[in-house]
């Protein structure tokens, strides 16, 4: 249907020939009825004469049977055509080239962009230009039954958005076309999708509400929503406070000051598959993330208990990088609003150890048994400890395995004759 | 459950049958029960002290799921910790009741002390000489030197992976005393040196003791307490010799193990080989993965 | 971590002191370890089990939260039920080879059996009348009626425990076999009858065998396994005039527990009742809330 | 500054009494530069003379420091007002009655009805109707300084909505004069007061989102968005999918038909303390409130091990109410699309019992076994087992205390003469 409206004129049966076609028959009896009609509206409103009325084009599309040369359905549901957006315009409003009735064998198709010009311009700039590959009626549905976006019968009711982005976007074939990472499926299994399709609520964000809808724009574009500096403001829509923590923060400062290698929102939070940062999975799966950059940080990290622990699965309360740094607004230790400043370490490590105090706090989250100059302590504790371990199993190892061999040689030459059965 | 009376014969008060070998005590009942403490709860500890170590691996993360999480093994943990160090206070105390207070001979010095001496070196090196065919297999007293080593390596590793775990258990306590890159230090200390002690129990501990030919599969003395004069005689010759001489020989008689101490000890002892085992090349797999 | 040499006499070898009484064997090795199998595993399932039962109490949730969640209660329950039908089986095993394939006699009839006949219908009237003041106290052979009770009341208790609490945790599968109704009773049996069993066990066979006055603060016998012959003529004196006039006095002779033996179990026995106390507190006060 | 606009005219000092104060000398000294202004607009603005401009009013109430009579400051920051919402007009657009400058000692107080007819008829008719206890400041607040709502800093952009509403609302005087609940707090820590508050989320319901703005009403009152029966709608607004859910359940149905004892979605949720479902808390917390009306059904649900399990705490994982019978669109079991439909039960038991079959479900999830009629088996069972726990208990109990009293009573009377120390 979209195709057909978009991308070729109508190319209706003559009479004569539709006289032929048996599976016509309901719409061909109409035809002197709709003649009494259009002889009716002719004598009521004989300015408008020549132009035919919507109950003239019913007479035969309202046929549910009736089909275009190509066997095409071109029957219109007048009732349900009356319920939408358009129901009040009439036909020839769009179909403005019919002037007579009957109409000629080739009509012109609709173009939207007569009322809605915005919005074509808007798509014709955006990814989905091609207007033979996007006609509206791809997002907007069929084009007789267009229904406003508050309507949970529209194809672009919030709730209905993903359903039909995915008509195209959740098919694998066409990711793999447009070298397009399938992102529908990941996209329903997040907390934003969760949030719509399972639980139905309107205001979870949706395709749109961070694509865009006429205007959406390629990420490498930086007018685009999904350009990486632009991300933040995105989010933001939603997450205001947030937004305006990450702009606080080292990461938000860096980007803002053109730094496209420090982490957007998306970076942390995936893009399309955002977990519930509560989440075990989500603990789980950011700490690595945060190490993707700060390499020595996470290795140190995971020289932790902290890190130990936490790896174990399930839901482990151990700190991860956002629990002791914050989340969005990480700002430098020697910041005195950052959560790991001096002056605040009691109240950030208290939060999970009861009873930390000033000397609990010396303890170093990052030392790194590896660096002599930083934690020279801890360095040779750790030296000293995997000599310990080396030499001593070195040392039994070789002993026992001479030991083994004598042994046996031993047991072989004397044929056993020593040591019980329970020696 | 009492069950229905038996009619055989009270092992324990047999007498050794006419012909049968004499048995002698090596191991008391308490040094036998503080084995059994101390093996059940280092089983313990390292079946859940490996989980939080190599917390990557897909075990640790399956076990955790089958015992209910990370909080029941981090209990479990404890739980093993707190006994074992009762039992290790109950064991020093001893040792400084019988050999401060009371005087008791040979606790510290002489030939049936834990305490190494001179004759441990040149056991040691005579063994190894032994090793490869260029002298006489030592005269070993009492306690050999690798059953010294054994000992002493559980006894400082008790001292170090106790200390250091408390001190992770207890942290903002022990903060006020020690320097913060101490508290570093501890997760070092623990983790490194549990690894020692997990590694050298189920795999030298395991050979030299049970696993090497002269006891396959498994020395039951820490299980009965007691060995044959043959085998006694054999494998600590100068012990048996200095009982001679002593005339202790009476005092130190024992009664051949039951077989009912035999069995149960094959199997506990098997259990514990196998548990030791599987958590070794698990460790392994780990640490070299 | 074994201990310097005792210099003292091995105690089990000892033959027992001129003067002192004899003593006689009444629950053998097994036996013994039996109960001591059956008694942890059965605490551990107590204590795993009640808070489930009554998980609204506080201390429920508090052990829960403690523990490391419901998953480590379930996970132990589990553990204790799979060693106690091990336990379970193994003594019916036993029983079955001794009684039906090598026909011993005394398992199943005569006075050394755990089956009830009609003497201890007469004991039981008996007792009564005694503790009304009415008769003299009867004179009770091997296993009085009341641990012929306790006996069969485990025996009883651990088939429909057992059998109901395996077909919870593999509804799936009993439900081939089971009628629907049946997946809802099991739990009201396995509830019901767990509960029987703690408050028995908890209150009454601690006081009969353990508090009561003649046996204050504990019987030792089923951990020690001997009595000495006054307290075995006292107790029962049917069997031992049985026992003389059949002269299997020698069989039967023991030797005195060891002072190890007689702390170890006052030690455990006390821990237990101690656990066991407090879980019948625990169960009453949540059951009557 | 809020109660001076709405309720008392103006009472500025003359220039007579100002010459006295020696706080006010700054603004003295502004009086001939005044003067010159003045002077200057006149000649420009020959035909507006009488009127005095914004640059006038702020030759003396740019004067930070200026009071009024009672020594409210009636001073405006000229700077920030330019920048409000109401910047683009003049001081007289709302100072309507001042004509002349100087103007009069008393002058009218300012009616924001005369622009903003709608709110003001929608406020007089809600329970915020009092203009003096509920002046239009007391929520947009400071009068010269008032932001439209999408800016961050008004009163009621929607991360600022719970604070200004809790001026009020978060007193528990206040909460107990009008005999309302503390309301202010349970929101604070709930997901909506949680998303709002926490992660500044902008589309997170605030206090308006289900109670209005101007047309505030009291849920006594079936025109309010609170009445009972208008709750699935209000809630709706957002949760889409849950309330066509609602709507096709029992409890929809009963309520649609005008049962109010049904349960709408703050009967289970709670109106203000509202949890995430999936939370520990919330799964605690709700089968009991299912319970308060199905008392049966939950005191029979009581004694099974999905309860018994569910009630320790923690996150268990077992069966509540709402994970079999489904939580919005509850329906009976005898409709096809019930979950406990006896069609869909080895589905429904599945999800948690791997392996379940058609015996499986025969379990009673609501098994009552004090009823002999509905569930003989069980009765019997439980009968057996009650009367064998009652009777061994009681046996033995008796035996026990007879048995102590004797073996004591013997034992005095023989003087401990049998039974040794370890007997």
């Amino acid at each position: 249907m979209a195709r057909l409206f978009a991308t070729r004129p109508f190319v209706i049966r003559r009479f004569a020939a539709r006289a032929f076609a048996p599976r016509q028959f309901a719409a061909r009896r109409l035809v002197p009825f709709a003649l009494v009609l259009l002889f009716l509206a002719w004598t009521s409103n004989a300015h408008a004469a020549q132009k035919p009325v919507d109950a003239d084009c019913l007479a035969c599309h309202g046929d549910a049977t009736m089909t275009d040369g190509a066997s095409h359905s071109i029957a219109v549901d007048g009732q349900k055509f009356s319920q939408s957006t358009h129901g009040s315009l009439e036909c020839t409003s769009c179909h403005a080239d019919i002037k007579t009735y009957p109409h000629p064998d080739k009509i012109a198709p609709v173009d939207c962009k007569t009322c809605h010009a915005d919005q074509a311009s808007s798509v014709s700039g955006s990814v989905h230009a091609s207007a033979s590959d996007h006609p509206c009626t791809s997002c907007h549905g069929v084009a007789h039954y267009i229904f406003p976006k508050d309507d949970p019968r529209s194809n672009v009711y919030p709730l209905n958005v993903p359903k039909t982005c995915g008509t195209c976007h959740g098919s694998p074939d066409l990711a793999k076309k447009h070298g397009l990472p399938n992102v529908y499926p990941l996209y329903m299994d997040s907390i934003h999708g969760f949030a719509l399709s399972k639980e139905g609520l309107l205001v979870a964000a949706n395709c749109q509400s961070c694509h865009g809808s006429h205007n959406i724009l390629s990420r490498t574009n930086p007018q685009s929503m999904t350009y990486k500096s632009n991300i933040p403001k995105t989010c933001g829509t939603c997450h205001a406070k947030i937004e305006a923590d990450y702009e606080q923060g080292v990461h938000g400062k860096a980007v803002a000051g053109g730094n496209l290698n420090a982490p957007v929102c998306s970076d942390c939070h995936t893009a399309h598959a955002i977990l519930q940062p509560t989440e075990s999975a989500f603990r789980m799966q950011s700490t690595p993330i945060c190490g993707n950059c700060h390499k020595d940080k996470f290795s140190t990290y995971r020289d932790t208990f902290h890190s130990q622990l936490g790896s174990l699965g399930g839901y482990v309360e151990t700190a991860r990088c956002w629990d002791c740094h914050g989340a969005h607004d990480v700002r430098p230790a020697s910041d005195p609003a950052s959560p790991v400043n001096k002056a605040n370490l009691v109240a950030t490590c208290g939060r999970c150890h009861a009873g930390a105090n000033l000397s609990f706090v010396q303890y170093q989250p990052h030392a790194n048994a590896r660096d002599r100059k930083l934690s020279p302590g801890l360095y040779y504790v750790r030296l000293f400890m995997n000599l310990l371990l080396a030499s001593t199993l070195t040392f039994f190892l070789i002993h026992t395995i001479l030991w083994l061999i004598r042994s046996r040689y031993s047991q072989v030459k004397n044929k056993s004759a020593n040591g019980g059965k329970n020696a | 459950m009492p069950d229905p009376q038996r009619t055989e014969p009270i092992t324990e008060a047999a007498a050794p049958a006419p012909g049968a070998s004499r048995y002698f005590v090596r191991f008391t009942r308490e040094q036998r029960y503080m084995h059994a403490v101390l093996f059940t709860t280092f089983l313990g500890l390292a079946a859940t002290g490996l989980p939080m170590r190599f917390s990557e691996s897909f075990w640790a993360r399956k076990f955790a799921a089958g015992v209910g999480g990370f909080g029941a093994i981090l209990f479990f943990h404890k739980l093993c910790a707190v006994v074992l160090s009762i039992a290790f206070l109950i064991h020093v105390k001893e040792v400084f009741q019988r050999g401060l207070l009371r005087r008791e001979k040979g606790i510290f010095w002489g030939p049936t002390s834990m305490v190494g001496n001179w004759k441990d070196v040149k056991d040691l090196l005579g063994h190894m000489r032994w090793f490869l065919g260029l002298g006489a297999k030592p005269q070993f007293e009492r306690y050999a030197y690798w059953e010294k080593f054994d000992y002493w390596a559980v006894f400082w590793g008790m001292i170090v992976i106790g200390f250091s775990g408390y001190a992770m258990w207890f942290a903002p306590f022990f903060a006020h005393f020690l320097p913060g890159w101490a508290l570093n230090a501890v997760l070092v200390i623990h983790s490194d040196e549990g690894l020692l002690a997990i590694l050298f129990i189920f795999s030298i501990h395991f050979v030299n003791t049970h696993l090497r030919p002269d006891t396959f599969p498994m020395d039951m003395v820490i299980f009965t307490g007691v060995e044959s004069e043959e085998e006694f005689q054999h494998k600590r010759p100068l012990e048996y010799q200095r009982m001679m001489k002593e005339g202790k020989t009476e005092s130190r008689l024992g009664i051949a193990p039951p077989l009912w101490l035999l069995n149960f000890s094959k199997v506990v002892g098997t259990i514990a080989v196998f548990i030791g085992l599987t958590l070794l090349v698990l460790t392994l797999t780990a640490y070299f993965h």
